[in-house]
């Protein structure tokens, strides 16, 4: 018989069966301190139990990782003795329930991870999912979301170089909110979330505790229904200048070897920063909340165990040096708080005034956390949507205005009206600005530059959970190496719906093994990342969307390629070959107003071949611009390598099979379709050649296409020109779509 | 007619302007301010018929556009 | 020579600053913690752009209180050569350094882009090696470089030449689309009555490298070396007066 | 003692947070709203012996810190 009733353990997200668990693993019932405490470390979102299983496939290994999963942040050498220590997270239900904190606290989180690790956080990264901009709410969100991305980021002083941004119903009632943070360490420099050493002091430093994000962890992992309006007092509000006095004193700290480990209180707050630190030392932690500096008068000992108040930080210290961290610490205007100190009997002890209320092996609340194998079906629905065929859709309208539909698109159209708002340029480094490819910065002191994005596509993961996640892996490095940059390592989101029904867990499963055969296969390995699940609404899942970083080096920064193109009368030249792949594609939503059919193939091998090859043209300055192809197609790609340019293109592509189709069709997918592996590139004539021996040598098909120059874009299948516009409509359009559905509210 | 909404962040919220104004007049030295917060002000100016009806008026807008529920509240006095 | 460069808590273009004034033009540079009332022997002052105090209730309100900045204003009264960035600048006006205000951008959002400014005044230690009318090209990344001043304010700045660098079109003109903030008369910098101080909202310490996509901020700082090599910074300057009274 | 103060813009400086605020109520059918100005609002928190001493405090910090007179002007309210 326990001493809580059926409704106390639901309110805590335990199961009856992880209720017996606690109580064996204690040797007794918990108290109600011990209960939420438990409650948080075994949510979803702190332990990962239906994830784990699955996540342990990836591949974490090779020589470049110097901190794989498991840390607060993963680490990649790249070079010169630097480390590029980088993360993604999601932030996404608080940023449905209050837009601009949600997103804002998320960037604070993750910026947190990094200087955790000792690094300089010097980019940050956002993917972020809405529903479409016609409704007001989904216009609401977004504006909220990307103000509070800014308004973290830009106050902190961290440049926001990229990101990618999509829209599809599926996320209107519940957007993602992903977002990326790169720092940069001396190897010997990192740190980690750890604790040992008896008797050292454990210090609490940064914003004092309120009531708030009580509870913020259990709510992530819950779906969302008409209730969610009642946890709304979860918000919480972030404060940059805060995390900024935080950021330059930690780093302070670090340098002073006073320190032996530190971490941050993200979700589950100070139970998750002590007991994951001191699982790490194999030691014990003993802490006294009385002393942890609070906001709000009559706390208890619950309530300060479980607040997620932001802009805290936990960390241990060699005995001895007390005054000297103290001492940082005052300098900055913080208060270093001692509340505790390590201990060697593996347990968590909470004391208030001294009277122990809660006592709990450290590793009972992370490694021994539950493990689950979920059950997993395939979803029905999968036959239903793979099926498309080409011979009953309609030739749809002319090539010119499909190409201005798909520019004028959100999805597609110029992500200004978004970076505008972000200080992109902060710290001068930023070498390729957003909307340009890859996020781009040059690491001073060295004559290395880092590249880095972010990649998804939903409507692929729907189609073939497996594919999608391919795809997105290989997208993220394919434009890294479109700068010039090789890929190094890779982090992931996984952004999902309620893993307790098979359906899902299954879409979970097949997506972790793309991401891991795509990462095994171009040598990104995966470092780290974030897992968010109960992604619902009314019972109604998101698209399965694992999202993508990946992070890559350039040796010379001066060699770094942008999209655009340099200069007219050079080559236009694809490398990989066109299929007229349009299952899936921007091209069959936008046009035919259809989710259907299978995601285009990928060859691993040969995309591992591209992007090697990007990296050699690069370095060997072969080339003066590339771009990939994907939402929109190669007539976007080209398209886009022209806007801002005044330089207009010229270009002709074979045609197509697609048996059955109306040869209209057929040409419209060879324009628009999606197919993966290829690049557009612009040559000086000079260099044409050598391109297409180096392309042929590589075993990567290579043609010249076209050449820049003119004012119009022009392109044609076989012989016939099919689509010829004025590169100014084209671009005007592009250029002010987004801006216009959000002047639409006020206008 | 005129209204004025003052909009606060509730209570419970974590309010960091306030926060740093108060450390600020610390600073300089006044000890005897304990706690600032700080809100919102709007003064409106309303077409209505009567105190009530501009009220009433002035609550609307501020559900709609001047506070944000989630994590703020309002007060409102009419002239 | 040797640049001052002021951190205040939330400074974040500090490090842009002194990596231009130190690895682009080659001088030496010290970064002065605000709690420092001593300018350590400096020969020009920047005060450099970020977000001092969160710029919680007003731009610069909070950070004018620090104790460096009786040094900072005990520097300029003795002429020397001092220029606000953006945060810097914002400071400077609610130090009362500058006159006029900086309100929220008229979009309300934080703009961050490349603009074009035109050099107005070439007299001043900032704009020296400028020529008169250059279009300069340098990014802004500001949500509250929206200039105001009274009407009477503002005409005894145009009549004193205090107005320093105007936002424009890349060829040179005053347009309301070239205005990324709505500062009144497009109004990007001003310098004080004496000249030695001067405040804009651009960002020229990230346009002084190719790779970086302009070079136009260079010439910005070079007038400061230039200036402080001519001697210029240490000889006091008759003071002008003007109808400006700036807020102490 | 709590006192609260009010920081507005003077009427000559333009508030583009108010006026942004207009065009949407008038957007949303709010024509009614004929003029709408964004201020500050400030509660504090004062050791004070008497109503006139808090006055006092306030109206001192409010000169020092929480207005600025080129653009700003404010009121106090003691309760
Ligand atoms: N999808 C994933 N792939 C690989 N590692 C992951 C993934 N999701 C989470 N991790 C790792 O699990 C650990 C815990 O993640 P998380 O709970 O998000 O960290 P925190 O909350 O401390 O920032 C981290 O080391 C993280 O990198
Ligand atoms: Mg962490």
């Amino acid at each position: 018989m326990s001493r809580y009733d059926q409704a106390t353990l639901e309110r805590h997200g335990l199961s009856p069966e992880e209720y017996g668990r606690i109580c064996e693993m204690l040797g007794r019932e918990p108290n109600l301190t011990e209960l939420g405490m438990f409650s948080v470390m075994w949510s979803e979102h702190c332990s990962y139990k239906s994830s784990r299983v699955h996540l342990r496939t990836l591949p974490t290994g090779g020589p470049q990782v110097l901190q794989g999963p498991g840390e607060n942040a993963g680490a990649i050498d790249i070079g010169d003795g630097l480390a590029a220590v980088f993360k993604i997270e999601s932030h996404n239900h608080p940023s449905f329930i209050e837009p601009y904190q949600g997103a804002a606290t998320g960037v604070g989180g993750i910026i947190r991870d990094i200087f955790t690790m000792g690094a300089r956080p010097v980019a940050l990264l956002n993917s972020l999912r809405f529903g479409p901009l016609t409704a007001p709410l989904a216009r609401r969100i977004m504006e909220g979301v990307v103000a509070g991305i800014g308004g973290y980021g830009n106050s902190i002083g961290i440049p926001t170089v990229g990101g990618e941004i999509a829209f599809e119903p599926t996320y209107a009632g519940n957007p993602l909110v992903n977002v990326f943070c790169l720092g940069i360490a001396r190897h010997e420099e990192i740190v980690k979330g750890i604790a040992t050493g008896v008797g050292n002091p454990v210090y609490y430093v940064g914003a004092k505790t309120g009531r708030d994000g009580i509870h913020g962890a259990t709510m992530a992992s819950a779906e969302f229904d008409d209730k969610s309006a009642e946890k709304r007092p979860a918000v919480q509000v972030g404060d940059p200048f805060m995390e900024k006095l935080l950021l330059e004193a930690c780093l302070e700290v670090m340098k002073s070897d006073a320190l032996v480990g530190i971490q941050d209180m993200g979700a589950a707050g100070l139970t998750c920063s002590t007991s994951e630190m001191g699982s790490r030392g194999s030691a014990g932690i003993d802490i006294d909340v009385s002393r942890v500096p609070q906001r709000e008068t009559g706390m208890t000992p619950y309530e300060i165990m479980l607040s997620e108040s932001q802009e805290r930080m936990l960390l241990v210290a060699k005995r001895g040096r007390e005054a000297e961290v103290e001492r940082i610490f005052e300098k900055w205007d913080l208060h270093a708080e001692r509340i505790g100190e390590v201990t060697d009997d593996g347990l968590l002890r909470v004391r208030d005034h001294g009277t122990v209320v809660a006592e709990i092996p450290d590793r009972a609340l992370t490694d021994e956390a539950p493990v689950y194998h979920r059950p997993m079906e395939r979803p029905r629905y999968l036959d239903e949507v793979q099926t498309l065929d080409p011979s009953a859709l309609p030739a749809g309208p002319a090539p010119g205005e499909v190409l201005l539909a798909l520019l004028g698109s959100p999805a597609i159209a110029s992500k200004q009206w978004v970076y505008r708002q972000y200080d992109h340029l902060v710290r001068a480094d930023t070498l390729v600005l957003p909307g340009m490819g890859a996020g781009v910065i040059r690491v001073k002191g060295t004559s290395r530059a880092l590249a880095m994005s972010v990649d998804g596509n939903g409507r692929y993961g729907y189609l073939d959970p497996y594919q999608g996640a391919v795809l997105a892996v290989a997208e993220a490095a394919r434009n890294v190496a479109c700068a010039g940059a090789r890929p190094l390592g890779a982090t992931n989101c996984l952004n999902f719906g309620n893993p307790e029904r098979p359906a899902i867990m299954w879409q979970f499963a097949r997506a972790v093994e793309g991401i891991g055969a795509a990462c095994r296969a171009l040598d990104v390995p995966i470092t780290g990342g974030n897992v968010s699940l109960y992604n619902e609404t009314d019972g109604q899942a998101i698209y399965p969307t694992p999202v993508i970083g990946v992070v890559g080096v350039l040796a010379q920064a001066d060699r770094v390629l942008g999209r655009a193109f340099r200069a007219g009368g050079d080559a236009i030249v694809l490398l990989g070959e066109g299929r007229g792949e349009i299952g899936g594609s921007e091209y069959l939503k936008t046009v035919h107003g259809l989710v259907r059919g299978l995601p285009p193939a990928l060859d691993l091998g040969r995309e591992r071949a591209l992007q090697d090859l990007l990296v050699a043209l690069a370095a060997d300055r072969l080339v003066q611009s590339a771009h990939d192809c994907s939402d929109g197609g190669l007539a976007v790609a080209v398209a886009e390598c022209a806007f801002g340019t005044s330089l207009g293109a010229e270009i002709a592509v074979p045609e197509v099979a697609l048996p059955g189709a109306a040869p209209a069709l057929a040409c419209a997918a060879a324009l628009f379709g999606e197919s993966a592996s290829r690049v557009v590139l612009s040559v000086a004539p000079a260099s044409v050649s050598a391109v297409l021996a180096r392309a042929a040598a590589a075993g990567v098909p290579s043609r010249v296409i076209g050449r820049t120059g003119g004012d119009r874009l022009r392109m044609a299948v076989g012989a016939e020109t099919i689509l010829d516009v004025a590169l100014a409509e084209a671009e005007r359009v592009w250029q002010t779509a987004l801006d216009a559905c959000f002047a639409r509210r006020v206008a | 007619m005129r209204a004025r909404v003052f909009v606060t962040l509730k209570p419970s919220v974590f309010d960091p302007q306030g926060k740093t104004i108060q450390d600020a007049l610390h600073t300089l030295g006044y000890a005897g301010v304990h706690d600032v917060r700080q809100g919102k002000y709007f003064e409106l100016d309303l077409a209505a018929g009567s105190a009530d009806a501009a009220r009433a008026l002035a609550a609307e807008v501020a559900d709609k556009l001047l506070a944000n529920p989630v994590i703020e509240s309002y007060r409102i006095e009419v002239e | 020579m040797k640049f001052a460069i002021i951190v205040f808590p939330g400074s974040n273009r500090d490090e842009d600053a002194r990596h231009v004034a130190t690895h682009v033009l080659g001088q030496s540079a010290e970064l002065v913690y605000h709690k420092d009332a001593d300018l350590h022997g400096a020969d020009a002052v920047i005060l450099p752009g970020g977000f001092s105090y969160g710029d919680y209730l007003r731009t610069g309100a909070i950070a004018r209180f620090s104790p460096v900045m009786g040094a900072v204003r005990a520097f300029a009264e003795r002429g020397g050569p001092v220029v606000g960035i953006c945060n810097g600048f914002q400071i400077l006006i609610e130090a009362g350094l500058l006159p006029g205000a900086l309100l929220r951008n008229r979009d309300l959002k934080f703009v961050c882009e490349f603009v074009h400014l035109r050099v107005e005044q070439t007299d001043t230690p900032f704009t020296r090696l400028a020529q008169p009318g250059q279009v300069l090209r340098m990014p802004v990344a500001h949500g509250e470089g929206n200039f105001f001043a009274e009407p009477d304010v503002l005409r005894s700045l145009e009549a004193n030449r205090q107005v320093i660098f105007r936002y424009t079109d890349a060829a040179g003109r005053a347009t309301d689309a070239a205005n990324p903030n709505g500062s009144v008369h497009a109004i990007a910098g001003i310098c004080n009555a004496a000249r030695n101080v001067v405040g804009l909202m651009p960002h020229p310490e990230d346009a002084c490298e190719a790779a970086l996509g302009s070079t136009d901020g260079r010439v910005l700082f070079e007038s400061i070396v230039a200036t402080v090599a001519a001697g210029a910074a240490a000889r006091p300057r008759p003071a002008v007066v003007t109808a400006a009274t700036p807020r102490v």
